[in-house]
């Protein structure tokens, strides 16, 4: 049970994957890299979480959560929303020039 | 390679690394445990300078850097979006006439909550180094608030209300004034990035030296950010027409 | 001024310049911002030269914002002089790009100087850096503008797809490595390399420490093209803007081997047998150094033939830094060196073609350039220093790698390598500036065409003397590299101080100064310049016989097979993700077994 | 564990193979917005209140609309 | 287990799942239903559970929700009806 938390990490950043892999639409693609991404998220808060602990925040009396990974996983986030950003203003061309965004029929680069 | 092939490669692959990653798990220190090192050291460091939100004096202070950077990403990944959707040259900005209608009580619900939008946003900026928050989100609240005007009203009224040229200049203050506090550290302290400011009394909101600075510079950079980025998405979607 | 001063300076110069010239950009007129771009890379270049200076007497640590490593907190800058040297050649190569850029994009798009900068900073940034996780933010910088420069010319197809596919699979290597990353902090509660290192040693070889090897490795791996990570590269390096593709070939695919090397030796050096590294990464390497040099003598796109002689010759440099010693090591980055200068020069030569013919088709071209005066003798030049000429820096760099391998069969592929990468360029030029052979059998559907690319800028006349400055700047740079003894003897130095692991965490973590070390063999020997002369020979042999037996014969006889290869890269994003989960596993198998 | 997370994280895991496995982006749009939700959720039982904050804001709103906006544009696109 | 976490669960349990099989299924529009549910009753939760932690700065994260779904529903009603 306590390896549930890593294990869905695990789950998420194949499951991810498996979605680019899988996908007929490259809008479909883009969303499944950022769940991927959410599987890194969930691996560095499950690291530092500690039982009973509160977060990280205005002095609190008792033990704290580990700051470091929430901080890690803010620019983790930064950096999805950044790169869905991108990958979405390059499917949009993607569709004005090839008219098509199923990867399937995308073949102008090859061997 | 066909569809098959390539589910064979995939299988085969994630077979091996789902055992490879669950063998690594079974070795990862429990979840919930006590044991975090670097906790122990960041936590006294921020107490150190009046920074009551540890995290925001670990993405600020302690390891600032990693935050320049993740700002660099935003910075040029918002600049790279603008560069990709520009309108080609086969293409040119054009209003449509008709907009799709909204509903009364939609609009009014969408003006009565732009101003809250925005106070709160910009209290998540201020208050980033004392309660959760900081510059990041607030900005993104920010930069949502405003687009209130075109969910709830019309795209016109959005774009008479939003020069995006100033918007770009906006980002570029706010990442060039992350990167001259910068400076200012390596000048005054010897080492870039120090935290120069006052560190005041824990618990003000103008305390814990740079680290309320460098949130509000984000915070700038990040809601400009975020309006050129939606800015260039809404005229894709809305406004950019190949031209026959 | 404090040395300390310079690697987060080398980081915020970029930054601040691409601040100012985002600022200014609606309000000044382009040469304006071509200056401020250009001065910023200038003054770059010199802030990273007086680092290499520095970093001579040893290496060069800050502790960013003034946290001392007695708090625990913070992140640590560390430059050996091949870390400055990295940094130093980017700074350079971004400075022979802009030069280039002057005159090259028509209209004023102030984007690609804001975005090349803002490269140029995370290439610095990644090239100094002594901590994972610093280095992910680094790496993703990188990733994030190269993604917007690859696919900056929106009206082409093939561009935006290109940059797609590079943004999906580096991205997905990226994120496997962060979450290597936090399995390293689950266990040792730290970020810094040197601190993780250390606590690495105490614990001893699991499970864990190999996952977490294999997934930091992933994100790094795809950054250096190695294969099975390797697709995505000839797709982007083919369709990016020809001063994007110098930096992504010069110094963006080296930088992954860089930090490959970073991380295996500085983090998991304690930890993680010599052989068994050793074994994985000449078996990799190999890999790659086939696959790009078979597939390189099959294209006909230009910049594709670049792109995967510049796969073939990542192999070759892991091959030597697999050795693991000082000399494989300082061979293979002297041999980095001197390819991003002859390799930016043929891409920049290419691009004058595009320039002026509007194709970058092998075929299509066919006696087209005949009265290039340009291209027409540097192009055969720049193929056979790529090949490994003396006395250019690739043959320098050729040969130290060959003898730090000490094996003959190694020797041999580095010959064979190298002169089939060249041996394809000089067929092209062999064909388009000179009209030797039968005109090429144009059937084949296998390959990309060079066609149908956009024209960049249009020069009927004269190609400006920026770009022809550009071009002599980089080839004369290779060119150097070998003849200058100084920057061999330097990286001698820089190698032993990079596998110095001990040294390197006490200088970090503690202060000690290095202790200064003796310089290693790097002048050319006889049979350096005899393998390199070899190596040419092969080449122009290559390309006569390439221009009379033609792609069609020779794809003839080997039908089935090369198929195969041809369809396995197939641009399709779908396949290139599931090879990168495959190439994991084949990582971490290797690992095991060697 | 304590059940909240013990239920948060298989709705986190659920969400995330909903995702995946809508196929139409625009429905996928959608689910990624509840998927943002969850995951707040989670962070929150998990003691991190600045990252929640920052997945509200990324994952409510401006991912969503960017995503759609997209859809839109392929679509016009297509007619 | 205290009465706070109790009622947590339980919303989570019937409220936040239940959503998340709305959403999984059906069109766009009827999709758009499971959304509200979730956002309503994760604002309810995150009230809830906060409110047993007794940790009242973070009660900006259901605020912000609160405000941010708003928007964002506004969005998808906008964005995902027929094309003006």
């Amino acid at each position: 049970m306590n390896l549930l938390p890593y294990l869905v990490a695990g789950w998420l950043l194949l499951i991810g994957c498996f979605g680019v892999v899988r996908s007929r639409d490259l809008i479909h693609t883009v969303v499944c890299v950022a769940i991927a991404q959410s599987g890194t998220y969930v691996l560095l808060l499950g690291i530092g979480f500690q039982r009973g602990a509160s977060a990280p925040v205005q002095g609190a009396p008792g033990a704290v959560v580990d700051p470091v990974v929430q901080a890690l996983t803010l620019t983790d986030i930064v950096v999805s929303a950044t790169v869905t950003a991108l990958l979405l203003a390059l499917v949009i061309q993607i569709s004005k020039r090839a008219g098509t965004v199923d990867p399937d029929e995308l073949d102008e680069l090859r061997g | 390679m066909s569809r098959r092939a390539r589910w064979v490669v995939f299988w085969l692959g994630g077979l091996g690394v789902a055992v490879l990653f669950v063998l690594a798990v079974l070795r990862l220190p429990e979840f919930g445990g006590l044991v975090h090192p670097y906790r122990d050291l960041s936590v006294p460091a921020a107490m150190g300078r009046s920074s009551p939100n540890v995290v925001s004096s670990i993405n600020f202070d302690q390891r600032a850097l990693d935050t320049l950077g993740e700002e660099t990403i935003l910075l040029g990944s918002v600049v790279g979006a603008a560069a990709l959707l520009r309108p080609s040259k086969d293409e040119k900005e054009q209003l449509a006439k008709e907009e799709g209608r909204v509903l009364e009580a939609t609009k009014l619900l969408g003006y009565l909550l732009l101003p809250v939008t925005l106070i709160l946003g910009a209290d998540v900026v201020t208050h980033g180094h004392l309660t959760p928050g900081g510059g990041f989100q607030g900005g993104v609240v920010l930069a949502t608030g405003l687009h209130l005007l075109y969910v709830a009203g019309s795209y016109r009224m959005l774009r008479r209300l939003r020069p995006v040229s100033w918007y770009e200049m906006a980002e570029a203050a706010g990442a060039g004034a992350f990167v001259v506090l910068g400076f200012v550290g390596l000048f005054l302290a010897g080492s870039f990035l120090a935290n120069v400011l006052p560190w005041g009394t824990l618990g003000d909101l103008f305390s814990s030296g740079s680290v309320f600075a460098l949130n509000v510079a984000v915070g700038a950079e990040v809601t400009s950010g975020v309006v050129v980025l939606l800015a260039r998405f809404l005229a894709q979607a809305l406004s950019v027409r190949e031209v026959k | 001024m404090d040395p300390s001063w310079l690697p987060p300076l080398g980081i915020a110069i970029p930054l601040a310049g691409a601040c100012v010239v985002l600022a200014l950009a609606k309000f000044v007129p382009r040469l304006v911002v071509d200056i401020v771009a250009m001065v910023t890379a200038v003054v770059a270049v010199g802030a990273m030269s007086m680092l290499l200076a520095f970093t001579a007497a040893g290496r060069v640590v800050t502790w960013v914002g003034g946290w001392t490593p007695d708090h625990g907190v913070g992140i640590v800058l560390a430059a050996d002089p091949i870390g400055a040297g990295f940094a130093l050649l980017a700074c350079v190569l971004t400075a022979c790009a802009l030069i280039y850029t002057w005159r090259y994009f028509d209209d004023a798009e102030a984007h690609v100087h804001v975005l090349i900068l803002l490269f140029m900073a995370g290439m610095v940034g990644f090239s100094l850096t002594a901590d994972l996780f610093d280095l992910f933010v680094f790496l993703e910088l990188m990733s994030a503008t190269a993604y917007a420069l690859t696919g900056h010319k929106i009206e082409e197809p093939r561009s935006v797809q290109g940059g797609f596919t590079f943004g999906v699979v580096t991205s997905l290597g990226a994120y496997f490595s962060l979450a290597g990353i936090g399995i390293l902090y689950a266990r040792t509660g730290q970020l810094g390399m040197p601190q993780i290192g250390t606590a690495l040693a105490g614990h001893g070889m699991d499970a864990l420490v190999l996952a977490a090897l294999v997934l930091v490795l992933t994100g790094l791996l795809v950054k250096a093209a190695v294969v099975p990570f390797h697709f995505w590269l000839a797709d982007a390096h083919a369709v990016a803007p020809t001063p994007v593709c110098v930096l992504f070939s010069g110094v963006m695919a080296p930088l992954g081997l860089y930090g490959v090397l970073r991380v295996t030796t500085t983090v998991f050096g304690g930890v993680l047998p010599a052989a068994s590294a050793h074994g994985t990464f000449v078996v990799l390497g190999i890999a790659t150094a086939v696959v790009g040099a078979v597939l390189c003598l099959m294209q006909r796109h230009l910049k594709r033939m670049l792109a995967y002689s510049t796969i073939a010759h990542l192999g070759l440099f892991l091959i030597a830094m697999a050795t693991l010693t000082a000399s494989g090591v300082a061979g293979a980055v002297v041999y980095v060196f001197g390819h991003a200068g002859v390799k930016g020069a043929l891409f920049l030569m290419v691009g004058v073609l595009l320039a002026r013919k509007g194709n970058v088709d092998e075929f299509a071209l066919f006696c087209e350039g005949r009265d290039e005066r340009l291209t027409k003798w540097l192009l055969p030049l720049g193929a056979l220093a790529l090949a490994g000429l003396p006395p250019f820096g690739t043959g320098l760099g050729k040969a130290i790698s060959e003898e730090s391998t000490e094996s003959v069969a190694l020797t041999a592929l580095f010959v064979l390598v190298s002169a089939a990468t060249g041996g394809a360029v000089l067929r092209a030029s062999l064909r388009i500036h000179f009209g030797l052979g039968p005109p090429p059998d144009d059937t084949d559907r296998d390959t990309t065409k060079g066609e149908g690319e956009e024209q960049e800028g249009r020069f009927p006349n004269r190609v400006p003397a920026t770009m022809v400055a550009a071009i002599a700047v980089l080839l004369t740079g290779g060119l150097l590299v070998g003849v200058v003894p100084q920057v061999a003897e330097a990286m001698g130095v820089g190698a032993q101080r990079f596998l110095d692991r001990n040294g390197f965490i006490a200088q970090a973590m503690h202060g000690v100064a290095a202790a200064p070390v003796g310089g290693i063999e790097t002048a050319w020997t006889w049979s350096g310049v005899a393998l390199g002369l070899l190596s040419a020979v092969l080449a122009v042999a290559i390309g006569f016989v390439g221009v009379h037996f033609g792609l069609g014969r020779l794809r003839g006889a080997l039908k089935a097979p090369l198929h195969v290869v041809h369809r396995l890269h197939s641009g399709h994003v779908g396949d290139y993700a599931a090879w990168l989960v495959l190439g994991m596993t084949a990582v971490g198998a290797l690992f095991v077994i060697t | 564990m304590n059940p909240l997370l013990l239920v948060a994280f298989v709705l986190v895991a659920a969400g995330a193979t909903v995702v995946v496995f809508t196929r139409e982006p625009s429905r996928q749009a959608v689910t990624l917005g509840v998927y943002g939700i969850l995951l707040t959720l989670l962070f929150v039982l998990l003691q991190a209140p600045d990252v929640a904050l920052s997945q509200v804001a990324v994952g409510s709103a401006v991912v969503p609309l960017m995503v759609l906006l997209a859809v839109r544009k392929v679509r016009g696109g297509k007619r | 287990m205290n009465g706070w976490e109790i009622a947590t669960l339980a919303l989570m349990v019937g409220g936040v799942a239940p959503a998340l099989v709305l959403v999984a299924r059906g069109g766009p529009v009827d999709r758009l239903i499971g959304l509200e549910l979730g956002a309503s009753v994760t604002t309810l939760t995150l009230l809830v559970a906060i409110q047993g932690d007794g940790q009242s700065s973070y009660l900006i994260v259901p605020l912000v929700l609160v405000l941010l779904s708003f928007a964002g529903t506004l969005v998808y009603t906008r964005l995902l009806g027929p094309k003006p």
